[in-house]
């Protein structure tokens, strides 16, 4: 089973990826999420400032697990126009 | 009234945009905003600019934008082109136009629309100077443009 | 800095002008405003409309005001052309535009330009319906519009 | 000797030519030359918010005479754009 995180912004040099497929046995927290990253990683997508989108929806860090075949975006403070 | 809000994802035309966006509508003004890469950061000239994205949020967040504008201005046509994608100096990179009976209109629907689209919109930007690529931070100035519009439902 | 201030004369091409303006200058971004003919007034098929002006006031008055918006706003680029003659519903009647590097800079130049050009430049307007001419008074408006830009010398 | 009155805008209408000869035996001031106009156009001109042009320059009401080969427009409130 496979979930799929996606960076945008610095997160994807942090990240070294644009997008990475996590295995995972069930589904899973931020939290849980976080703890299966390079510690670098796992800080940088905690920032206050980063949102979350879960398949395409902003949610709030909590309340939520991602799981197979879902996509999580971790959303920087934008800089576009 | 018409809507045409548009992610571009190659080169476009701004000219030919804005004449045929104002030859469907009868306003008595149109105003717009083109945004273009400029050639130079901090004295070191720009390569390229990319503009990064994510599909999911970015034109359904242009397109609830352009609906708030319709909603507190009397426009006849609202238009919005924003590209993504590798650009080079001088390429166009958002076209904003807002048509109107009142030309007050047209001028505060354009600004506000620019003032999202810098700020709330799901665009990353990055440039490329003989330094390398280098991410842009947003600017304080962007959340103060914003933060005029805090009385705007 | 690129000045370019016209009073004209016949029909005028605004995606052409703007093209040509754009492409001049290293902007950021440039803003405008294009005001048209409009193709009714009160219900009433407009057949025509026309600009009087009286010509030892009406382009030195155009420049003066170009100057006073370059001293208090940072432009890389100032374009006004203002049609005078017998028009047609859907013909340019003006053209401003602005460029900067900050857009902030070019919105508020252009917005300055365009009050001062409707209330205080030397142009007299009247339109033709099916009633016959009859001469546009000036709106209370245009008077509130200018009176935003008092702190401006 | 002559003098050249302009009318813009609806002063235009009133006097019925957007231009006058005035034949002069000399320099006129402003009264005097409402004097030699039908009344309704003296009035019209005469307005507060009528603005005087001499020979191209603004001009307050008085202060000025007008003589051979000048030119005096007549400017009422603006209207354009």
């Amino acid at each position: 089973m496979s979930l799929k995180l996606v960076f945008l912004g610095r997160l994807e040099d942090v990240a070294g990826h644009g997008e990475i497929a996590l295995d995972i046995a069930g589904p899973l927290t931020l939290s849980e999420i976080a703890e299966r990253l390079e510690p670098q990683l796992a800080v940088a997508i905690s920032a206050a400032n980063v949102r979350i989108a879960l398949n395409g929806s902003l949610v709030s860090p909590g309340g939520w697990t991602a799981g197979n075949g879902d996509e999580l975006a971790f959303l920087p403070p934008v800089s576009g126009g | 009234m018409i809507r045409d809000v548009r992610l571009a994802h190659a080169d476009f035309d701004p000219a030919h945009e804005m004449a045929h966006f104002t030859a469907r509508q009868d306003a008595g003004g149109v105003t717009s905003f083109l945004g273009k890469v400029r050639s130079e950061a901090s004295d070191n000239p720009v390569l390229a600019l990319e503009l990064r994205h994510y599909a999911p949020l970015t034109l359904p967040g242009m397109e609830e934008l352009a609906m708030r504008a319709e909603r507190n201005w009397k426009l006849t046509g609202l238009l919005i082109i924003h590209r993504e994608g590798v650009m080079e100096p001088g390429d166009p990179i958002v076209l904003v136009a807002c048509g109107a009976r009142h030309r007050r209109d047209a001028f505060e629907a354009s600004d506000f629309l620019m003032d999202h689209l810098k700020s709330e919109s799901w665009f990353w930007k990055r440039e490329k100077t003989a330094n390398g690529w280098r991410w842009i931070e947003p600017r304080a100035q962007d959340a103060d443009d914003l933060a005029r519009w805090a009385h705007i439902r």
